[in-house]
């Protein structure tokens, strides 16, 4: 119960805003940011309250919603939605700060942040099929209003674009959720769309799955995104106000690969190995894809959104390594995309609410005028090129490692991906924040004030606590990652070692497979 | 108990670093040159105090490690936040501590004049944190985090002056290139895991016989890529481009950064992988082919060039390269001994050089200095001292290491190593006497408005320490009494290692897997050590470092025009003058086709192909509506068409 | 005799439809349409179904005919400005089309009866289609139709009337 | 030649002939008033399909059809040159196409 009033409380405070007067926007801000860090300081108790020794989900509550179907309100938690969940909570409240100048509409704002938050909440406790889906559907209509009505001048197109790719994706996804509906009901005789039943009882015919894990796939990858289904992502992140890109690249992307661990992972094992080939070389893509094109953006926010495709591109390959350290490494790479990735939109909204412009070429020098502002960008660029010491490098290198045990050339590929990001960002870095000072307009920008820095240090001081110490961050997930990797672990799938005749999917470099490969050929020829 | 300071070492930087960056404009340039010298000192003294305590540590122990607190891990994949105490970590501390107050102070008379002084100081400082992170650690990603730490403050420190577009792009170019670096020691990292289920340095060094073939492909990939990451951070071929445009950061930061500490991290984590790359005599041939091409390539591009501190940087690469010739033919020791002289006499030349950069306000073209001895005595005999060292004329440090670089490379190695090592001393030897003719001898070509003078006491104080260091720091290895090596016996702990034990497991596993194993029995013969051979090669070597200087006399003092004369219209001398032109080949052949690549990647892949088919598939359905909406064109009239059309067609099938 | 009877008429009664589809003014139109019907009500005589032909004369020529010419005067339509036949590049296509689906349905439905083997016609009796039979089965069988299609005239009458009635306010 | 009384698919042929006369009508006129001409036309079209089945069968039904046929034609003439008129009211036009307000 006392996760359902964490989830709901946002949308109470939404229903709550709409009483209030117009005119008052002081108290309309308040009384947003209110609730909003009310929720955030309840989910901190859940988080405190969770149980990191169980994968259990935790906090449950099941009770009858649609009976004649077997639709349940099912909702409860575990290590893999936890963080995302408290991460949610905490990026609302430093988006309603950050909004505080909104001008335009300011109590429609609001209320569409807060029911943003609902709706991206109820997605991370779920725990039925269809509750999902009207939690994905929903939250996709705040976003749609805020990127449409607060957003820059081509909004209504990338609002549109950003709506209708998503949807296109979740309808494929609701035609695999009423297939596995039947599809339980047919084999289990029990009619429901609980996803813990489903995890356990699903076992559908392999060449189905096949086509159920697309469905699902494609609705996750277009959210992730994925290479080549990113597009959307440039256009909406650019034409987002600063509070809806932060939220868009902090908690909704998430929901792509949160989808990925919830549903083609445990639903699909077998699936997953097999596509895991695919995934990987597309995450690979992805990665050093993203990072190219971001390289010659001159635009500061579609270079920022570039940069994601190819940090969720680390998030996919960690998670398609299919073992420990690959999915915790993606889980929280997972958190410090969505911090680092928030903090850097956070502050190109800061350049942006002061010129107007997000054009690299219009700055230059800004250390000089802006030394505070200049540093914490720094930090936050650095940190999203995974410099050791900060949180990006836990999540890549975890990543890459997963990766590696699974094919070396993989990992080198992907670890090019570090390279390539530190030429992007660093250029960016440099164009905009070093060189002389030339432009008259910049001379006047004023350093951040109090209300911007207070959303900037809580994410840098994350920043360097997940660098240094991320230990209570991984241990939430350490659980419940061992748990879904003893459903999934290629080991369950791979051919015994009897017909292990190419060893394709494992590296080559590897001596220790080396050594075994040779040790049976041995065995054979001595047999003969 | 005295180890238990350990951490306190990187930390007293690090809190300076902190302080400085967030206080340095209140608290006043004073206080902040205090803070950041005497965190560095404090560090300085409680390396004393470890040293003391490693002393006193019982017999048969030679390690200590102290986990402050565990780092991160997933499964069984775990790594600590933890240092490491062995000789090799006590050599390199007294070097990063000792050379690096020695500058810091020698900075705050140099940074005086900057506005940005603290920030100056905060790069600094933590420029130093992250360096002993990176010789403390005990496990490879701690080392890396210093690793990385270290190119990101020198980014920032070669970016200081940011508004200047060379110096943004020398930082910009130094990360990356150090990130290609940084590539490959990850994959390494990786790789280890892969093989040991550990990265901590003692397991893997420990496990390393056991479970690695000789000369397998496992340990000559992993040591390949851990030698192209320290090519990155070292400048060795081919990703030594980055050093000498990294000349644009102030002086002392070059002394620090990119002579003393941070280039020789490479050498230093070959030294410390050096069970590694014992196993793997593939990548030592590579390492000592790199080191010895490195050395001589440098030299010749140091011989004409004429910023005074772009020679320096050349003569890094250069030496830089001869540790690496040391590592690669086994001589660890020698690595290791002339990483601690060349730190002392390139410090102290580099801040020579910043002294007289101070003295002439800023001028770098060693065409329009000469004549400055008589103008600043003390920096001109402190750099003489220093380029005596570096050139290796007895008894100076420079040649005592040097010397044992070279032996080791003709005994060890093959002659081909020994004849590129002593061409490079030749060159040395005449570049650096040519430096220092142009600088200090001869006619006086300083801009007549500029009055030459002698830096402040706090800049010339440590170039005379550092020099006295490079005079006696040769010292700690005097080769003709063999058991007298101090570096040596010192660093015996970690470089012992017992091939015979390995070549054995190689064998057995070799055996298990039903491949037969080489003959490695000649690997075992012990190499024959002859004093008088070696006399005799200190002997020839310093005659050729005399040579060297003796040419430089005769190009530079006594006959300015020849050189003049000898090189103009020379192809191979413009060449050789661009710098092979290696660095307008990178930029071809790596940097603009990504760009451009990328360009076009953006421009026809990302938004006409794939966007393309999005908006096209949309804009397909959108034009079909548009066409299908004629159906519904309002007149009745149509639609009482389209119903006949249907009647009929229903009424033509049926019937 | 009957055949001599009925093809002129047929071919009468053809002309005169397409006379009212071909005729740019209504009024023609109109005139032509009459002519069709009084033709049909001879038709109908041919069948021997006289009361149906008597009703066609009234009803059909009589009141609804009536009915149009009113409608015509009242709403004063002279002829039409610029034909409306083949007047817009759109409206060829249509009528091509229409045509040609004519032609079509009309081939099919000739094919169909012609092709039919149909029995030979039965034997009528003299009371056939007389007022008599045809009121005895409307008043017995078809009761309740019959009440229903009053009711319809009825619903048509009122819904005339407030159509065509201008508004009251 | 002209002996015997005239065949069903004659007259069948004859309705058939008339009413797509009057679809041709229906669809290619625009004078409304012409338009609803037509549909009369077609009425009468299956009258003569009705009259012809009853002679051939010897049947009233097809008789009472009919008449029930002119009893809808009556209500629909009026009721639709009443809305005819109503629309003239509105739009002084007979013309079909400029009642394209269905579009919307």
């Amino acid at each position: 119960m006392f996760l359902t009033l964490v989830t709901f409380l946002p949308i109470f405070g939404a229903l709550f805003l709409a009483f209030l007067p117009k005119e008052n926007e002081g108290a309309i801000k308040q009384t947003a940011l209110a609730f909003a860090a009310a929720d955030f300081l309840l989910s901190l108790l859940l988080w405190t309250n969770f149980d990191n020794s169980s994968h259990r989900m935790q906090f449950e509550y099941n009770i009858s919603w649609i009976e004649s179907w077997g639709i349940n309100y099912h909702i409860g938690i575990d290590g893999i939605s936890l963080l995302l969940y408290v991460m949610t909570t905490f990026l609302t409240m430093i988006c309603i700060i950050a909004s505080w100048d909104v001008k335009k509409h300011i109590r429609e704002y609001m209320m569409a942040m807060l029911a943003l938050s609902t709706g991206m909440l109820g997605v991370f406790i779920s725990l039925d099929l269809f509750m999902f889906y009207v939690f994905w559907e929903f939250q996709l209509v705040p976003m749609y209003i805020i990127v449409g009505v607060w957003g820059g001048p081509r909004r209504i197109y990338a609002a549109v674009k950003f709506f209708i790719y998503t949807a296109v994706g979740s309808l494929l996804m609701l035609v695999a959720i009423i297939w596995i509906y039947f599809h339980i009901k047919e084999t289990t005789g029990v009619a429901t769309a609980d996803i813990l039943f489903i995890t356990e009882h699903i076992n559908a015919p392999l060449d189905i799955q096949k086509w159920l894990w697309m469905a699902f796939f494609l609705a996750f990858a277009i959210k992730v995104p994925m290479f080549p289904f990113h597009t959307w992502l440039p256009d909406a992140h650019v034409e987002a106000p600063t509070a809806g890109s932060v939220i868009l690249a902090g908690v909704l992307l998430k929901m792509g690969t949160y989808g990925f661990l919830r549903f083609n992972l445990p639903f699909f094992p077998q699936t997953s190995y097999d596509f895991m080939p695919f995934i990987a070389w597309l995450s690979i893509i992805g990665i050093v894809y993203g990072a190219l094109v971001s390289m010659v953006q001159e635009d500061l926010k579609k270079l920022v959104a570039y940069s994601s495709v190819s940090h969720l591109g680390f998030v996919m390959l960690g998670i398609f390594a299919l073992n420990e350290y690959g999915i915790q490494g993606a889980l929280i790479q997972n958190i410090n995309h969505g911090i680092s990735t928030g903090a850097l939109f956070l502050l190109v909204g800061v350049i942006y609410d002061r010129r107007h412009t997000r054009l690299i070429k219009e700055f230059g020098g800004l250390s000089k005028q802006m030394p505070v502002y200049a540093v914490c960008f720094m930090i936050v660029a650095l940190s999203s090129i995974g410099l050791p010491g900060m949180n990006g490098f836990v999540g890549e290198f975890l990543v890459l490692m997963g990766i590696f045990q699974v094919n070396g050339i993989w990992a080198a590929c992907a670890t090019s991906g570090v390279i390539l990001a530190a030429c992007y960002i660093l250029w960016m870095f440099q164009r905009v924040m070093f060189l002389e000072l030339k432009n008259p307009e910049n001379m006047k920008l004023k350093d951040l004030n109090m209300r911007e820095l207070i959303t900037i240090v809580p994410l840098l001081v994350l920043i360097f606590w997940i660098g240094l110490y991320p230990k209570p961050f991984m241990s939430t997930f350490d659980a419940s990652v061992s748990h879904l990797i003893s459903k999934v672990s290629p080991d369950n799938f791979r051919p015994t070692k009897d017909h292990q005749g190419g060893g394709g999917h494992h590296a080559s470099l590897i001596s220790k497979t080396e050594l075994a490969k040779l040790s049976q050929k041995l065995q054979k020829t001595s047999h003969n | 108990m005295l180890l238990k300071l350990t951490c306190l070492v990187p930390l007293f930087p690090l809190l300076g670093s902190i302080i400085n960056g967030f206080f340095g404009l209140r608290i006043g340039k004073n206080a902040v040159g205090i803070i950041a010298a005497g965190s560095m000192g404090l560090s300085f003294l409680t390396s004393i105090l470890v040293y003391v305590g490693y002393l006193m540590l019982p017999e048969g122990q030679h390690a200590y490690e102290q986990v402050v607190w565990s780092w991160f891990g997933a499964g069984d994949f775990h790594v600590d936040f933890g240092f490491q105490v062995d000789p090799l970590t006590l050599v390199m501390m007294f070097v990063v501590t000792g050379v690096g107050f020695i500058i810091h102070v020698y900075a705050i008379g140099y940074m005086h004049e900057e506005y940005s002084f603290y920030r100056f100081f905060a790069y600094f400082n933590l420029f130093a944190s992250a360096m002993l992170l990176l010789v403390m650690g005990n496990n490879f990603l701690l080392m890396f985090i210093g690793w990385e730490g270290v190119g990101c403050c020198s980014y920032f420190l070669i970016g200081y002056y940011f508004e200047k577009k060379s110096a943004c792009d020398a930082g910009t170019k130094a990360f990356i290139v150090n990130r290609v670096g940084d590539f490959a020691f990850l994959l390494a990292v990786m790789y280890i895991f892969n093989i040991f289920g550990s990265i901590d340095f003692s397991t893997v060094m420990h496990a390393a016989p056991e479970k690695l073939i000789y000369a397998g492909e496992a340990v000559t990939i992993i040591t390949l890529l851990l030698f192209v990451g320290a090519t990155g951070k070292s400048a060795q071929i081919p990703l030594y481009t980055w050093l000498p445009d990294a000349m644009e950061g102030p002086t002392p930061v070059s002394a620090l950064i990119h002579a003393a500490t941070m280039v020789t991290a490479g050498v230093y984590m070959v030294v410390r992988c050096n069970v590694l790359f014992n196993l793997a005599p593939m990548t030592m041939m590579v390492v000592a082919g790199i080191g010895a091409a490195t050395a001589i390539m440098a030299a010749t591009i140091g011989m004409t060039q004429f910023d005074i501190k772009r020679v320096l940087a050349y003569s890094t690469v250069s030496q830089i390269g001869y540790m690496f010739l040391a590592c690669g033919v086994g001589a660890y020791t020698a690595a290791i001994f002339h990483l601690v002289t060349h730190a002392f006499f390139k410090a102290c030349l580099f801040l020579g050089s910043g002294s007289v950069i101070h003295g002439i306000h800023g001028e770098q073209d060693m065409r329009k200095m000469g004549g400055l001895k008589n103008y600043m005595p003390v920096t001109y005999w402190t750099f003489l001292v220093s380029t005596l060292a570096i050139a290796g004329i007895p008894p100076l440090s420079g040649f005592f290491s040097k010397d044992e670089v070279l032996y080791h490379a003709l005994m060890d190695g093959n002659i081909i190593f020994w004849g590129m090592g002593i061409s490079a001393a030749l060159l040395t030897a005449f570049y650096m006497f040519r430096l220092v003719f142009m600088t200090f001898h001869g006619e006086s070509r300083v801009d007549p408005h500029v009055h030459p003078h002698e830096s402040p006491k706090v800049m010339t104080m440590p170039l005379v320490i550092l020099a006295g260091l490079a005079t006696v720091g040769g010292m700690l290895g005097i080769p003709l009494f063999h058991g007298w090596h101090i570096l040596h016996n010192w660093l015996e702990p970690v470089l012992h290692f017992d091939l015979a034990h390995a070549l054995e497991h190689s064998e057995h596993m070799l055996h298990e897997m039903g491949r037969h194993a080489p003959s490695w029995s000649h690997l075992l013969d012990p190499a024959e050590h002859n004093i008088w051979f070696e006399i005799f090669l200190m002997a020839f070597s310093a005659c050729v470092a005399v040579t060297g200087i003796f040419a430089a006399y005769i190009f530079y003092v006594k006959r300015p025009d020849l050189p003049g004369k000898y090189t103009k219209g020379q192809w191979g001398f413009e060449l050789v003058k661009n710098k092979y032109g290696v660095d307008e080949l990178y930029d071809a052949a790596f940097v603009q086709p990504t760009v451009e690549g990328s360009k076009l990647l953006w421009k026809e892949c990302d938004a006409k192909a794939i966007d393309g088919t999005v908006v096209g598939t949309a804009k397909s359905i959108g034009w079909l509506s548009k066409h299908a909406r004629a159906f519904q064109s309002g007149f009745v009239r149509n639609y009482a068409l389209f119903i006949a059309v249907g009647f009929i067609s229903l009424l033509l099938i049926m019937i | 005799m009957e055949l001599l009877i009925f093809y002129p008429i047929a071919g009468l009664c053809v002309a005169l439809a397409l006379g009212v589809i071909l005729n740019t003014s209504p009024v023609g139109s109109a005139m032509c349409l009459i002519g069709m019907m009084l033709g049909l009500a001879g038709i109908f005589v041919l069948q021997q179904a006289h009361f149906i032909a008597v009703l066609q004369v009234i009803i059909y020529a009589g009141a609804i005919m009536v009915l149009f010419m009113f409608v015509i005067m009242l709403l004063n339509l002279k002829q039409a400005a610029s034909a409306d036949w083949v007047s817009r590049d759109k409206n060829l296509y249509i009528t091509i089309l229409t045509s040609a689906l004519a032609i079509g349905i009309l081939y099919k439905i000739v094919d169909v009866t012609f092709m039919a083997d149909l029995d030979s016609p039965a034997e009528l009796p003299d009371t056939f289609g007389t007022v008599a039979t045809v009121g005895e089965s409307l008043f017995t069988d078809f009761v309740l139709p019959f009440e229903v299609a009053s009711l319809l005239l009825l619903a048509a009458m009122i819904g005339a009337v407030v159509l065509a009635k201008p508004k009251l306010d | 030649m002209f002996e015997g009384t005239v065949p069903l698919a004659h007259y069948l042929t004859l309705s058939a002939v008339l009413f797509v006369i009057g679809i041709v009508g229906v669809l290619v006129r625009r004078n409304v008033i012409v338009v609803f001409m037509s549909i009369e036309i077609m009425l009468n079209a299956v009258n003569i399909s009705l009259i012809a089945f009853d002679h051939y069968l010897n049947l009233s039904n097809g008789q009472i059809f009919s008449f029930m046929v002119m009893c809808v034609a009556a209500a629909e003439v009026s009721v639709g040159l009443a809305i005819i008129i109503a629309l003239h009211r509105n739009k002084p036009t007979v013309n079909l196409d400029e009642f394209n307000l269905l579009k919307w």
